[in-house]
C-alpha cells in the first residue's frame, strides 16, 4: 500500500488554531501542497495578515513575515523587490484585504507586483467576533449589522476579483470555493496556477477562496458549507475573471 | 558683459545659483536705468527663491512677479495672471526658472508668449554642484531643460562657487570646467561670477592663471537665516 | 484494499469528512473524547474504503492520511 | 573626495546609497521630495530599487518587507507623512527590524504648512507609534552631518535591530552646503542577518518575523529585553556637540536648524561680553543627558531654543531636574527664530541672573 494523501511538507506539524470546521485549514493545506509540488519551500516567503490566520506563520514551514493589518501586499512588495528570485505570497482575509488594505491590494495589482495573493473571503470579521466585513452580504446579520446589512446605509459588498480583473497588472484573478471535494480540487489548481504565474514572472495573481466561519455564522461545519453554497456563490460567482495565460470569464 | 536681449530666461540645475544670479542681474540692469521685471517661475522649490527678495527688489524699483502661493505655507503651483503679461513688459524682463527639467517644464506653457520674440536663455552652471560637476552631466541637464521648456539656451553663466569655501582658486579653476561645458553644448560663456564680498578681482588674477572669461561680481543674496551680515 | 487513518489527536470533530465520504463509512465517535475535548471521527468499516481521499480533502485539520 | 555643493535632501539620499541602501520606498511630500527624486534618478543606475508607493503607509510597509528580507531599507517623508508611517514604525520596532526613516519636518499640526519646523520632536522621541518602544533619533545640523549620520543610522539600526530616524527639517533639507562624501564600500547587507526571512534554502528552520506574542508574560519579557537594550544604547550612543560651553554662564540647548541660529547668537553674545555657550544634541533619543550634566554646576541658566512651542525643553528640564533655571524660546508655524531674537533672550537671562 502506498500513501496517497498526507500532510504536505510545507506545513509544520503544528495543530491549527482554527475553530472546528473552519475552512482556513483546507486552504492552508492547498497552499502547502502547491509549495511542495513546485519544490519552492526553500525560497518561498509568506506574509501573514491580521485576522484569524495571523498565526499562520507558525503553520507554514517556509520563512514568514507577519504584516500590519491590510499591509501584506506592501510588505510582500518589499520582500519581493529585495530578493526577486524568492516566491512571495500573502494570505489575507476579507477585512484585511478588502477594507483596511484596499489601497495596498489595488496598487500591488496596479504595479503588476509579481506576488501571489491568497484571499480568504468568508463575508465576516472572524477574529474580532463577527462584525460586518466589506464582503458581508446584503441583509446579512453581523454584530455590527444587527438588523442585517442595509445596502442603502452600509453599502454593497465588494467583488474583489471583478475589480482587480480590470487592471493591466493582474495576471490571474480567480474565485474558487472549498465547499466540496470538486471545488477544493479546483481551488488547488487555481492556487497552483497563481504560484506558477509568479515563477513565470507574469505579474500579480490573486485567488479568492470562498470560505466559512461556523462560529460567527452560528452554524455547524456542514451547515456553513451549505450557507456558503446558497448565499455566497450566487453573489460571488466562481470563475476566472482574468487569466493572461488562458480563458477569461 | 555682452548686451542681452530684453527677455532673459535663467535656467539651470537645482542649486546652481540661478536665483542669486538673477537677482544680481536684475539689480544691475536697474542700476543702468532700465525698467526691470523679475518673474519668479520656480514653482518646484519651496524655499530659497527670488521672490524671497521682493522687499529689497521693490525698494530698488524692480517689479517682482511671483507664483500665487510663493512664500506661503501652501504647496500649490499656481501661476498668477501677471506672469502671462511679463513677456510684454517694457525694459528688461527676467525669468528665474525652477531647477532642472522639472522647473523648466513650467516654462513650456508660455511657449506661445515667447514665440516670435527675441530672448536670451542663460544656462547657469556650478562646477562644484553635485550632479553637474562633470561636463557630461552638465550637458545632459541642459538638453533636458531645453526640451522641457521648448526653448534654446543662448549663453552659459559660470556660477561656480562652494559657499564659504569659495576662494580665488575655485573661481579660476572653474573656467576650465566652463570652457568644457561650453564646448560640449556649443554655447558661448557670458561670464564667470565671483562673490565680491569674499574675493577681489585682483586675487583671481594673482593666482597666476589666465582669466579667459568675463568676470562678473555678484553679491550673495541667497542666504540661510543664520548667516548674518 | 485502502485505508483512511485519522489522527485523533488532531481531529476537531467538525464532521466534514463524515459528510464527504461517498461510502458513508465515517462517523463521529459516539463514545470517545480526544485530548482536545472533541469527539474524533472514526472509520467504522475500513474494508469499504476505496482510498478516494474525499475525507482527507475536506478535513480542515489535515488529520487524515490515506493509503491505497 | 573633494567638496561638492549638495542640498540636504540630496546629501541624505547619496549618503544612504553610500551606506549600502539599495531599497528606497518613497512618496512625495514637500519639503523632502528631492530625496525621493534623487533616489529615483540614481537607484536604477546602480541596480537598486526606488519604488514610489501608493501612500506613506505602503512605503513604510515595503521597508518592513525589504528589511525582513535582510536588506538595508529606507523611507523618507515630512511630518504629515510620518504620522501615516507611525503604524509601520511600531510594527518594525515590534518585529526587531532595522530601518532608517527620514523626517524632513514642516509645520503642523494637520496639513500645517511647508515651511521648516521642529514640532515633531515629541512624536520622534516619545510616540512614533503605539506601544512601548524607542527609535534612535539623530538630528543633523549641517548637510555634511546629514551624510555622516545616515551611515551611522544604518549601522546602528543593524547593530541594535531597531528603527532609526533622521530628524531633519525643511531648512536643512532644502539648503545647500559644501559636503565631502566619504567613500564607502558597503554592500546592501553589510552584516550577517541570520534572522532574515530571505528563504530558508532548506538549510535552516524557518524564520518568522513577527510582533504578536500570545501571552502577556511573553510580550512583557520581550519588551523588557528591548528596554535592556535601550539602556545600553543610552549609555553608549549619546551624542552632542558643544560650543564655548566650558566657561559659559548661559548655555543654549538647540538641535538642527535652530542650533545654527543659536551659534550665531552665541557668537554675538560673546562679542557683547556675555559668556554664552551651546549644547547641540545630535542624538535626540537617547537624549545626551551627560553633556548637560557636565555643565549644571557652572551654568547659571539654560535656554532651550526650538522651532516649536517647546518640546525638547522637557528633556532639558528632566536633565537639569530643577537645579538651575531652564528658559525656553521658540517660534512655530514654519518660522525660524532670528539670531537677534535669540540674542534678546540671552540678554534677558543675563539680566536676570546678575
Amino acid at each position: 500500500m502506498a500513501v496517497v494523501f498526507q500532510k504536505p511538507q510545507a506545513l509544520l506539524d503544528v495543530p491549527f488554531t482554527y475553530c472546528p470546521g473552519c475552512t482556513h485549514g483546507i486552504i492552508h493545506r492547498l497552499v502547502a501542497e502547491t509549495i511542495d509540488e513546485l519544490g519552492i519551500e526553500g525560497h518561498t516567503v509568506g506574509v501573514a495578515p491580521v485576522g484569524c490566520s495571523v498565526m499562520n506563520y507558525n503553520f507554514f514551514a517556509c520563512d514568514m513575515v507577519q504584516a500590519p493589518h491590510g499591509r501584506a501586499p506592501a510588505v510582500a512588495t518589499g520582500l519581493k523587490r529585495a530578493i526577486p528570485e524568492n516566491i512571495v505570497f500573502t494570505y489575507q482575509g476579507d477585512g484585511d484585504l478588502a477594507a483596511i488594505g484596499t489601497a495596498e491590494t489595488v496598487h500591488a495589482a496596479v504595479r503588476g507586483e509579481n506576488i501571489t495573493v491568497v484571499f480568504v473571503n468568508n463575508a465576516i470579521y472572524g477574529m474580532t467576533g463577527g462584525q460586518m466585513a466589506p464582503t458581508s452580504l446584503p441583509n446579512q446579520v453581523t454584530q455590527t449589522t444587527p438588523y442585517g446589512r442595509d445596502t442603502s446605509y452600509s453599502g454593497h459588498p465588494i467583488r474583489v476579483c471583478e475589480m482587480l480583473a480590470t487592471l493591466e497588472g493582474t495576471a490571474l484573478a480567480q474565485r474558487v470555493s472549498v465547499d466540496n471535494v470538486k471545488n477544493v480540487q479546483n481551488a488547488k489548481k487555481a492556487i497552483k496556477k497563481a504560484f506558477t504565474y509568479q515563477i513565470e514572472k507574469r505579474g500579480f495573481s490573486i485567488v479568492e477562496v470562498l470560505s466559512t466561519c461556523p462560529t460567527n455564522w452560528g452554524l455547524d461545519a456542514q451547515e456553513s458549507l451549505q450557507w456558503l453554497r446558497d448565499n455566497m456563490i450566487p453573489y460571488y460567482p466562481l470563475g476566472v475573471y482574468k487569466d493572461v495565460g488562458g480563458t477569461t470569464k | 558683459m555682452k548686451r542681452l536681449k530684453k527677455i532673459i530666461i535663467i535656467c539651470g540645475h537645482y542649486g546652481s545659483g540661478k536665483t542669486n544670479f538673477a537677482v544680481n542681474l536684475a539689480v544691475d540692469l536697474r542700476k543702468q536705468g532700465y525698467p526691470v521685471t523679475l518673474t519668479d517661475m520656480d514653482i518646484v522649490n519651496p524655499y530659497f527663491r527670488s521672490s524671497d527678495h521682493s522687499e529689497m527688489l521693490d525698494s530698488k524699483g524692480i517689479k517682482v512677479i511671483a507664483p500665487v502661493y510663493a512664500n506661503t505655507n501652501l504647496d500649490a503651483p499656481a501661476i498668477p495672471a501677471e506672469m502671462y503679461s511679463a513677456f510684454d513688459r517694457s525694459g528688461y524682463s527676467l525669468f528665474d526658472m525652477g531647477g532642472d527639467d522639472a522647473g523648466a517644464t513650467v516654462m513650456g506653457q508660455f511657449f506661445r508668449n515667447i514665440t516670435g520674440k527675441e530672448y536670451d536663455m542663460l544656462y547657469v552652471i556650478n562646477g562644484k554642484r553635485a550632479m553637474i560637476e562633470n561636463v557630461h552631466d552638465a550637458a545632459e541637464m541642459l538638453y533636458s531643460i531645453e526640451s522641457a521648456s521648448r526653448l534654446k539656451a543662448t549663453y552659459i553663466v559660470n556660477n561656480t562657487h562652494l559657499k564659504d569655501y569659495t576662494d580665488a582658486k575655485t573661481i579660476l579653476e572653474s573656467m576650465e570646467y566652463a570652457e568644457k561645458v561650453s564646448e560640449a553644448v556649443n554655447l558661448p560663456i557670458l561670464c564667470t561670477t565671483y562673490p565680491v564680498s569674499m574675493i577681489k578681482e585682483q586675487e583671481i588674477s594673482a593666482t597666476g592663471g589666465i582669466i579667459t572669461q568675463h568676470l562678473y561680481p555678484v553679491e550673495v543674496f541667497v542666504k540661510t537665516p543664520w548667516e548674518v551680515n | 484494499m485502502a485505508k483512511a487513518i485519522i489522527d485523533e489527536t488532531k481531529c476537531k470533530g467538525c464532521g466534514l469528512c463524515v459528510a464527504a465520504c461517498p461510502r458513508k463509512i465515517l462517523v463521529l465517535s459516539p463514545d470517545k473524547i480526544n485530548s482536545k475535548g472533541y469527539r474524533p471521527a472514526q472509520v467504522v468499516d475500513q474494508s469499504k474504503c476505496t482510498g478516494c481521499a474525499s475525507c482527507a480533502i475536506m478535513c480542515p485539520d489535515v488529520a487524515i492520511t490515506v493509503e491505497r | 573626495m573633494a567638496k561638492v555643493l549638495m542640498k540636504g535632501n540630496e546629501a541624505l539620499a547619496e549618503a544612504a546609497i553610500m551606506a549600502g541602501c539599495r531599497h528606497f520606498f518613497g512618496y512625495p511630500i514637500t519639503p523632502q521630495t528631492e530625496l525621493a527624486a534623487y533616489m529615483a534618478k540614481k537607484m536604477p543606475k546602480i541596480g537598486g530599487v526606488y519604488l514610489q508607493a501608493e501612500s506613506e503607509i505602503a512605503a513604510i510597509n515595503m521597508v518592513l518587507g525589504a528589511s525582513a528580507a535582510g536588506k538595508r531599507a529606507m523611507t523618507s517623508s515630512s511630518s504629515p507623512g510620518i504620522s501615516l508611517k507611525s503604524e509601520g514604525i511600531s510594527y518594525i520596532a515590534g518585529s526587531d527590524l532595522p530601518a532608517v526613516i527620514v523626517n524632513v519636518q514642516r509645520g503642523g499640526p494637520g496639513l500645517g504648512g511647508i515651511q521648516p519646523s521642529q514640532a515633531d520632536y515629541w512624536q520622534a522621541t516619545r510616540a512614533t507609534g503605539h506601544g512601548d518602544f524607542h527609535l534612535m533619533v539623530y538630528a543633523p545640523s549641517t548637510v555634511q552631518e546629514m551624510t555622516d549620520l545616515v551611515a551611522l543610522a544604518f549601522d546602528n539600526a543593524d547593530k541594535y535591530r531597531m528603527p532609526v530616524m533622521i530628524l531633519s527639517d525643511g531648512m536643512l533639507g532644502q539648503m545647500m552646503e559644501p559636503v565631502e562624501l566619504k567613500t564607502a564600500n558597503a554592500t546592501d547587507c553589510p552584516i550577517e542577518k541570520p534572522w532574515a526571512a530571505c528563504g530558508h534554502r532548506n538549510s535552516r528552520p524557518h524564520n518568522v518575523i513577527n510582533s504578536l506574542y500570545l501571552t502577556p508574560q511573553a510580550l512583557e519579557e520581550l519588551v523588557k529585553k528591548r528596554y535592556e537594550k535601550y539602556e545600553v544604547i543610552k549609555k553608549e550612543e549619546q551624542m552632542a556637540d558643544e560650543y564655548l560651553t566650558d566657561d559659559a554662564d548661559i548655555i543654549l540647548v538647540a538641535y538642527g536648524a535652530s542650533s545654527r541660529i543659536c551659534r550665531t547668537a552665541v557668537n554675538t553674545a560673546r562679542k557683547e561680553g556675555i559668556k554664552a555657550g551651546l549644547i547641540r544634541p545630535i542624538t535626540l533619543w537617547p537624549y545626551p543627558a551627560k553633556y548637560i550634566e557636565k555643565h549644571i554646576a557652572h551654568a547659571k541658566a539654560f535656554l532651550c531654543v526650538e522651532m516649536s512651542m517647546g518640546q525638547m525643553v522637557d528633556d532639558v528640564r528632566l536633565c537639569v531636574n530643577g537645579r538651575k533655571p531652564v528658559a525656553f524660546y521658540g517660534r512655530t508655524g514654519g518660522i525660524i527664530p532670528a539670531p537677534d531674537e535669540v540674542l534678546n533672550e540671552i540678554r534677558k537671562l543675563t539680566g536676570g541672573v546678575k
